[in-house]
């Protein structure tokens, strides 16, 4: 068995690199906190790879793969049971989560080398982005539920520093401090969903709570609260953590907002990462979903069909270029959420689990660049609006290809990475639910029509007049969306099935002519769609939208979605609840105890006059007394 | 006949052997030089305190009427150490031009009431106690009066002198009752007829209130505030210490010995005395802007906790009230000293004339504070301590509820001691009370104070000695 | 002489030295000096503690001495720790210290400033290592009342009638802790024998349980005024905000853990039967204390005030994982007593250096501070994230202990007052980012305030000493729960077997 | 022992006289006045302890001494008294019980 340990290194050179910088790097050139902050990235994306290498075919052995725990120390101990541990757990899906994140970082950092040059702050941004993947690291590698929350929360507490990078821009802050409560709320689901399971199986571990035929989960099903079992509500609660970080429907509200960051942020947290830390979630319980809490999965498979239909229509109407890409984003988790959802467990019956994990991959590829893409044009134009922008493809070359590719692989026309993955998807869906892959297979015509719409109107179009003459980017930042581009175009050929399955042993699995062809077809559509509508310049698309009416209207609203939200916050919670408190307790609780002492006080005046000064009144309150004390006692003795 | 007569009496024998001395010699002394006479006069009595401090075998006196042990000698000296004390802190009163043709006149009455406190707490029977108690209530109204160009100390003697004799008829009355049902006089004959009879019921309510009426138990104690407020800062500081001590002393020593079989009837009047004396003086103390009268309601609220106290029988009701009266006499000699020391350097006596206090005189006020924590029953200063086991002895007797309304009481009464403090460190005022240094005596007279705040809490065998001497009473 | 005497000998000292110094410099210098060897001590203490344990002492208490106070009433001073009472000292020591460096500049009265701060330090200590209710009881009130001076002399605002609020309330809580005591005492020798206050002696005995159904609440009540109980919390807030700032951060950071520590100690140790019955009462009142601090805490104005109501509700939750009975909860409450502690002292710590900068408290007149004074901003940016539970801090570590140890209770009512309590941790990051949103970040909105000063060197000391110790027990809390958790378990197994 | 009166008989008269002597005081205005009923009611004890002493324990004196001791006692109150209401009577001029009322609340 090969010695894995070194792969705590991973994680905690990121960490290193975050508490050097965090701490000296005031001190330094700003340079030489993005170089330390880069090149240590770089040595832990190297390690990832070899890690990978190594789990995956130097160790391999037919029977499928291991799960491998080279380091678990003891963290904090509740009981002789229950017990959290910091560890690595290497299995395939989180190999394969600790390639996405150390490219995509590391990616991520070259590309900010340039991106943010000059910016002030550049040492806290490299911090940050540090703090971040060691942190998302951390959830990759966690070895039980518990570590996992833990760095869960971390991975939100550095979105939050991260989307607030900017923060003497308020709509920056804003969007840090929605995005934190949000995926909070969220994650209170989720820590009562692992409480409950907790409690009942007595464990937090991963490899204890998989096992299969377990008999952990004999109490946890045995019970009910509202007629539904135990373990449907810890899981269903689990997954609205999920949720909350995969920005599903309801909990979505976050990400665009989220987009207020630097965009290499984007790229990295709300493309490529942390919102598939959801996606990771599911799949790392996906046996206790399967065997436990199969209705839970199939609701899993409905919150993602509906997202991925209700984020790509709203794309379709938005004008900010990074709007449309974070819709795009809720959109394709939503893809993998559903992947999830329909799947069975082992062999074909797991063919959804694979593609979830698949399009999980490639889907970072092709998204980061997108974002990349947007960033480098943004850096360009100084602006985010797609009306500021047009014909771009003869100022930004190879913007404009790497741009194309990510298009393309977003649409899922071969040979391009998308493609396959979300091939599978709907083929997965199409044996497992039907509505489903509908809901799906429309999704993926409006993809391809919004994200060719986004192309045609940043590369093609009018030539808008500039301020500033556009201009390729530096080195610096084309290299990584090379990079990735060719990911986006080659990553479609990793043979998934063969290294992350549902039970670790591959199975074999084949193009589906059936569902593969149409996909290709709506996908088509949907490019020669946007192709007549945005190419040259017109006015189509402005007509179509007026005759949709209030439709349009509501879409491009986002259904209003935020607007529901800001009522019940600001309405109910803050101005219904939280104000009524605090002039409750100022008014009627600590009015009552400064009462106590007003009337004591007041009292005290009223029997002021007790006290008159006349000698005869003394007297006689002095007899009066006596008297009154003894008849008194006579009676409470009694003599009555 | 033999020596022991002397030495069991030696306390009201010196007393009245100082008392003599000093009218004599006042009489052929000058009124230029009369001021010589405090000096004379304090360390007569020092030596008189000092010689006290001897002990003596226990014994009885004139069959039965008087009775000196080891408790009643620890009480008379806790006696003498605050006559003492009050008459350290009289120094810058009796200096004041009008006072001194009257140095010696003050000295023998003072020590005069205090004799008859003496007796008062070594009685064995109703006549000795009668006599004692009167021989310290009527000199005190003429103190009371000492300032006789002033209305309001006139006024005070008049209310004192008038009422107290009410009070001792009344008293007297609920004796003869007594005598009747009983046919003695002598405390140890009377408890063994006691019964919960109507007529001794009547005679022990009667008798109560007349002992109410000295300590200053509510609804007894309306004469309090006036007469407090009219005397001179020293008598009322002796008032509120000395005679009200001895006063509940012989009481409780009454009550445990002479109606120790119908515990019934005291301890259920005792409850409702004491909840009326500790609310009632409270809630008038809450708004009193007059030192004297301040500090006269916060005894009546004291004397409600001591009675709380009381009801805890047996010898750690006695220990705790003892020892509790043993803190009092510092604590609130104390806080006299300091309203004293200010009263004769600028004849400020209102709390709200106290404002800024502490930026001038920086001393003062900390020992004020202290006196004032200690009344309120704050740790670490003995007055904490004191109530701490007056609630302890009522506890042993399961008086949970007794206690809640003390405590209750105790924190009311920490809002108008805080008032004071807050007075003087708090506040601001433009015209502050000016520094002055105080005289020697009135020094000496607080680091006593001070000395013992500090001490007695933490003097464990304080407490246990005076636990050994009451354990022999009962 | 048992050198647990030395922490309240060392602050005595410390005060006795103080008299003598003439000004603020040495003044300060006595306290620095002096607290400085305190939390040396303290330090000290701690390795001592586990050296001794690793020795194999399983006592339950260590470094016991037993001195005859009032013998006649078997009142002793009787002084001895657990793990639990060490990692309260060691949070008293460094909270105090902190607290010295916080009032460096302390101009006003300076000298009586920290002869009554060192003087509430003694209480505390005192409290902390009595095992003898009488003794306790006397630290206890020996640690209220200099509030009172150190609110109406040195705090701002309506400070006379926030420090009397406080202090009566306090008392009047210590009041009914008086009778609950007594209480306790005459009900310790059920088979006859003499009545004790020690406390480990109480547990040997079975107090009858009526007298514990009477003497419970008012035990409870009594420590829990001070632990901000519902509806008994509001000195807090006014309280809070009139106090200077080493004045909050020692109430707020060990001075509310008293109480919890009482009840703790006290009420639930001593009487547990009638703990167990009368839970639900206080459940509910401290379910509501939780989510109503929280929720009162959002739309405050004043920082103080936000920082009080947040410390109702976080020691709300103290106070309900003590209720909860069981192993976990109250290892999780005892980790919260000394991560509330540390984090709301740091919290108070720089609210006093951003008032005394920005002279203002009020939220709606700054922002932007993190632009002007990077190092105290980012400070609170992190206390902010300690206080809402983010893993790496000890807070988190608290909560989430406390959380799996509410939820060790299957029935419905439990489950329900858990996930109630739970779900303030949505809250408490509302109101945090709220406050961060709008003072440290965004746009400067005081032109004046561009001129402000970063911290100087003690600021800075006195915020570091707090962090390294809240990360500390953040990143590695094992040791802390695991010493916890020891001297937990004779409490437990007396606990249970009264329980069944 | 009277013939033909009864202990009662005497009871009644002392009882009366005390009550009288405190309604004396409560009403009457003139403080001489006030002091005289104060006579009154010590010398209904004094009745008191005559009566009790000589018709239910003739065979001892206490009573009688103890009424000795009263009247000798009240003499000095007396005494007390009407000094200090002759100096009320300086500083008023007059010697009204409503007049005294300078301190009070």
């Amino acid at each position: 068995m090969t010695n894995f340990s070194y792969v705590i290194l991973i994680p905690l050179i990121p960490l290193t690199v975050f508490l050097v910088t965090g701490l000296l790097g005031m001190k330094w050139k700003p340079l030489v906190s993005g170089v330390i902050g880069t090149v240590g990235l770089g040595i832990s994306f190297f390690l990832s790879l070899f890690a990978a290498y190594q789990y995956f075919f130097a160790t391999a052995s037919a029977g499928g793969y291991h799960t491998i725990i080279p380091v678990n120390m003891l963290w904090l101990s509740f009981t002789s049971t229950l017990q959290i541990h910091m560890g690595v757990l290497l299995d395939p899906i989180s190999v394969m989560m600790l390639v996405v994140v150390t490219t995509i970082s590391f990616m991520a950092h070259i590309y900010s080398l340039g991106y943010m040059k000059g910016e002030k702050g550049f040492q806290r941004y490299y911090a940050f982005l540090s703090l971040f993947t060691f942190s998302m690291l951390g959830v990759v590698l966690s070895t039980n539920i518990f570590q996992m929350y833990i760095f869960w929360e971390l991975v939100g507490a550095s979105s939050f520093l991260l989307i607030g990078f900017y923060y003497d821009k308020p709509s920056a802050v804003a969007a840090a401090k929605k995005a934190f409560i949000v995926t909070r709320f969220a994650d209170l689901g989720f820590l009562i969903g692992i409480l409950i399971l907790s409690f009942y199986t007595g464990t937090f571990d991963f490899s204890k709570l998989m096992q299969p035929g377990t008999s952990l989960f004999a109490g946890i099903t045995g019970v009910s609260f509202l007629g539904i079992s135990g373990i449907t509500w810890a899981m269903t609660l689990i997954f609205m953590g999920a949720a909350g970080k995969s920005a599903m429907f309801p909990l979505h509200i976050w990400l665009p907002d989220a987009m207020e960051g630097p965009t290499p942020v984007s790229a990295l947290i709300h493309a490529a990462t942390m919102v598939v830390a959801g996606v990771f979630l599911v799949a790392r319980m996906f046996p206790i979903y399967h065997f436990h809490a199969p209705d839970v999965l199939i609701f899993i498979g409905y919150v993602g069909g509906f997202t991925s239909l209700f984020a790509a229509i709203i794309a379709m109407t938005q004008f900010d270029i990074k709007r449309v890409l974070a819709y795009s984003t809720l959109s394709q988790i939503g893809y993998m959420m559903v992947a999830l959802g329909v799947s069975g467990y082992g062999g074909e019956a797991g063919l959804g689990y694979t593609a979830g994990m698949f399009h999980l991959f490639t889907h970072a590829m092709f998204k980061a660049l997108l974002f990349l893409g947007a960033g480098s044009i943004i850096h360009t134009v100084h602006s985010n609006l797609m009306k500021d922008m047009g014909s771009l493809r003869k100022y930004m070359p190879i913007t404009h290809i790497t741009f194309l590719a990510a298009s393309l692989a977003i649409s899922g026309i071969p040979p391009f990475a998308g493609f396959f993955s979300k091939d599978e998807i709907l083929t997965a869906a199409f044996h497992a639910n039907k509505l489903l892959f509908y809901v799906e297979y429309i999704t993926a015509g409006i993809t391809s029509f919004y994200i060719f719409r986004l192309y045609f109107n940043i590369f093609w179009g009018k030539d808008t007049n500039y301020e500033h003459k556009p201009h390729e980017s530096p080195l610096n930042m084309v290299i990584p969306m090379i990079f990735l581009a060719l990911g986006a175009t080659f990553g479609g050929f990793i043979p998934f099935h063969d290294l992350v399955t549902s039970n670790m042993k591959p199975f074999a699995d084949k193009l589906n002519i059936l569902v593969s062809l149409p996909s290709v077809a709506i996908g088509l559509v949907g490019i020669a769609a946007a192709w007549i509508l945005y190419k040259k310049e017109n006015d189509l698309s402005d007509r179509i939208a007026k005759s949709l009416g209030v439709l349009y209207i509501s879409t491009f609203h986002k259904f209003y979605i935020d607007e529901l939200y800001l009522f019940v916050t600001k309405k109910i919670i803050f101005n219904g609840i939280a104000r009524p408190i605090a002039w409750f307790d100022s008014k009627i609780v600590d009015g009552f105890m400064i009462g106590i002492g007003t009337v004591t006080m007041k009292i005290s005046y009223k029997i002021k006059g007790l006290q008159s000064g006349e000698l005869q009144q003394y007297a006689f309150v002095f007899i009066a007394g006596t008297i009154i004390l003894a008849l008194f006692l006579l009676y409470t003795l009694g003599f009555h | 006949m033999d020596f022991k007569y002397i030495l069991l009496m030696r306390h009201e024998l010196l007393l009245l052997l100082v008392a003599l001395i000093i009218l004599m010699v006042d009489l052929f002394t000058s009124d230029k030089k009369k001021f010589r006479l405090i000096k004379f006069s304090l360390l007569l009595f020092t030596i008189a305190t000092l010689v006290g401090f001897i002990p003596v075998k226990p014994g009885v006196l004139f069959g039965g009427a008087f009775q000196g042990n080891a408790l009643t000698d620890f009480f008379k000296d806790i006696l003498n150490v605050a006559v003492l004390i009050v008459f350290l802190q009289s120094d810058g009163y009796l200096k004041k031009i009008e006072n001194t043709g009257k140095t010696g006149e003050f000295f023998v009455l003072i020590i005069l009431t205090l004799l008859g406190m003496d007796f008062m707490v070594s009685s064995g029977d109703f006549l000795t106690f009668f006599i004692g108690l009167e021989t310290a209530s009527i000199p005190v109204a003429g103190l009371v009066a000492f300032d006789r160009f002033k209305s309001r100390s006139a006024e005070a003697g008049v209310k004192l002198i008038l009422l107290s004799a009410l009070s001792s008829g009344v008293l007297l009355f609920g004796i003869s009752l007594i005598y009747g049902a009983t046919g003695s006089i002598y405390f140890s004959d009377i408890a063994k007829h006691v019964t919960a009879s109507p007529l001794i019921i009547l005679g022990f309510i009667f008798f109560l209130s007349g002992m109410g009426f000295k300590i200053s138990l509510v609804p007894f104690h309306l004469w309090t505030a006036d007469v407090y407020e009219g005397a001179p800062i020293n008598i009322t500081a002796y008032l509120s210490v000395v005679s009200k001590g001895a006063a509940v002393f012989i009481l409780t020593i009454i009550l445990y010995k002479v109606f120790k079989n119908v515990t019934d009837l005291w301890e259920t009047s005792l409850y409702v005395l004491a909840v009326l004396t500790m609310t009632v003086g409270n809630l008038f103390a809450l708004r009193q802007d007059n030192i004297k009268r301040f500090l006269a309601f916060s005894s009546i609220a004291q004397a409600g906790f001591i009675m709380v106290g009381i009801m805890g029988t047996g010898s750690l009701g006695m220990t705790s009230v003892v020892y509790f009266i043993l803190i009092y006499v510092f604590t609130n000699l104390g806080a006299f000293g300091v309203a004293s020391a200010i009263s004769s350097a600028s004849g400020v006596e209102t709390i709200s004339g106290y404002n800024g206090l502490y930026s001038t005189n920086p001393r003062l006020s900390l020992i004020m504070m202290l006196a004032l924590f200690s009344l309120a029953g704050i740790p670490p200063i003995a007055g904490f301590f004191g109530k701490f086991f007056l609630f302890t002895s009522a506890g042993s007797q399961g008086y949970f509820i007794l206690i809640l309304i003390g405590v209750l009481n105790a924190t009311i009464s920490l809002y108008y001691y805080l008032g004071v403090v807050k007075a003087m460190f708090i506040n601001k005022s433009d015209t502050p009370i000016p520094y002055f240094r105080s005289s020697n005596f009135m020094r000496l007279s607080l680091l006593l104070c001070v000395a013992g705040l500090f001490s007695i809490g933490f003097i464990g065998g304080i407490f246990e000695y005076i636990m050994s001497i009451s354990h022999l009473l009962f | 002489m048992n050198f647990l005497n030395l922490f309240v000998a060392v602050p005595v000292l410390t005060i006795i030295g103080i008299l003598f110094t003439k000004d603020l410099k040495g003044a300060r210098l006595v306290s620095a000096v002096g607290m400085g060897i305190q939390l040396a001590l303290a330090v000290f203490l701690v390795f001592f503690y586990f050296s001794i344990r690793g020795a194999g002492n399983l006592h339950e208490m260590i470094l016991t001495a037993d001195y005859h106070w009032y013998p006649s009433l078997n009142i002793h001073y009787f002084i001895g720790v657990d793990g639990i009472a060490v990692a309260m000292i060691a949070l008293t020591a460094i909270v105090i210290f902190a607290g010295v460096f916080a009032s460096w500049q302390m101009e006003f009265l300076s000298r009586e400033f920290f002869i009554s701060l060192i003087l509430l330090a003694t209480g505390v200590f005192g409290f902390f290592i009595s095992l003898d209710l009488f003794t306790m009881f006397l630290f206890y009130e020996l640690a209220v009342i200099p509030m009172y001076l150190l609110i109406g002399i040195w705090g701002s605002g309506p400070k006379e009638a926030s420090a009397m609020k406080l202090t009566l309330m306090l008392m009047g809580g210590s009041a009914l802790l008086l009778v609950g005591i007594l209480g306790i005492y005459f009900n310790s020798a059920p088979n006859g024998g003499a009545y004790t206050f020690n406390i480990l002696q109480i547990a040997k005995v079975h107090i009858p349980i009526a007298a514990q159904r009477f003497f419970f609440p008012l035990t409870f009540v009594g420590f829990g005024v001070l632990g901000a109980l519902f509806p008994l919390h509001t000195w807090s807030p006014s309280g809070h905000a009139s106090a200077p700032t080493a004045v909050s951060m020692l109430h707020a950071g060990v001075l509310m853990k008293l109480g919890a520590y009482g009840c703790f100690r006290v009420a639930i140790f001593l009487m547990p039967e009638a703990a167990t019955q009368m839970a639900w009462i206080f459940i509910i009142l401290t379910s509501i204390s939780v989510v109503y601090g929280a929720l009162g805490a959002i739309m405050q104005k004043d920082l103080k005030f936000i920082n009080a109501y947040s410390s109702v509700s976080h020691v709300g939750l103290i106070l309900f994982a003590l209720l909860m009975m069981n192993k976990i909860a109250m290892d999780g409450a005892i980790l919260q007593m000394i991560s509330h502690g540390l984090m709301t002292a740091l919290f108070f710590a720089l609210i006093g250096m951003i008032y005394g900068r920005t002279h203002t408290r009020d939220i709606r007149e700054m922002g932007g501070l993190m632009k002007v004074i990077p190092f105290l901003a980012v400070m609170y940016m992190v206390a902010g994230f300690a206080s809402l539970g983010l893993p790496g801090f000890s807070g988190f570590v608290a909560e989430m202990t406390i959380f799996v140890g509410a939820f060790q209770h299957s029935d419905l009512f439990h489950r329900v007052a858990s996930v109630v309590v739970v779900s303030s941790i949505v809250i408490t990051a509302v109101y945090i980012l709220r406050v961060v949103g709008i003072i440290l970040l965004g746009p400067v909105k005081n032109k004046a305030h561009l001129e402000l000063k970063d911290a100087s060197w003690h600021e800075k000391l006195s915020t570091a000493t707090l962090l390294v110790a809240i990360v500390g027990i953040g990143v590695l809390p094992l040791w802390l729960s695991d010493t916890i958790m020891g001297s937990l378990h004779p409490i437990m197994e007396r606990l249970v077997a009264y329980l069944h | 022992m009277i013939q033909g009166i009864s202990i009662y008989h005497f009871l009644i008269v002392s009882s009366l006289m005390f009550f009288i002597g405190i309604a004396g005081f409560i009403i009457r205005q003139n403080l001489i006045t006030i002091l005289l009923s104060i006579e009154l009611i010590l010398n209904s004890v004094v009745i008191n302890f005559l009566v009790f002493n000589r018709y239910l324990y003739p065979n001892q004196l206490q009573g009688h001494f103890f009424s000795l001791f009263i009247v000798g006692v009240a003499a000095a109150e007396a005494s007390v008294a009407i000094a200090l209401i002759i100096n009320i009577y300086r500083r008023i001029r007059n010697i009204e019980a409503d007049n005294v009322n300078e301190m009070k609340y």
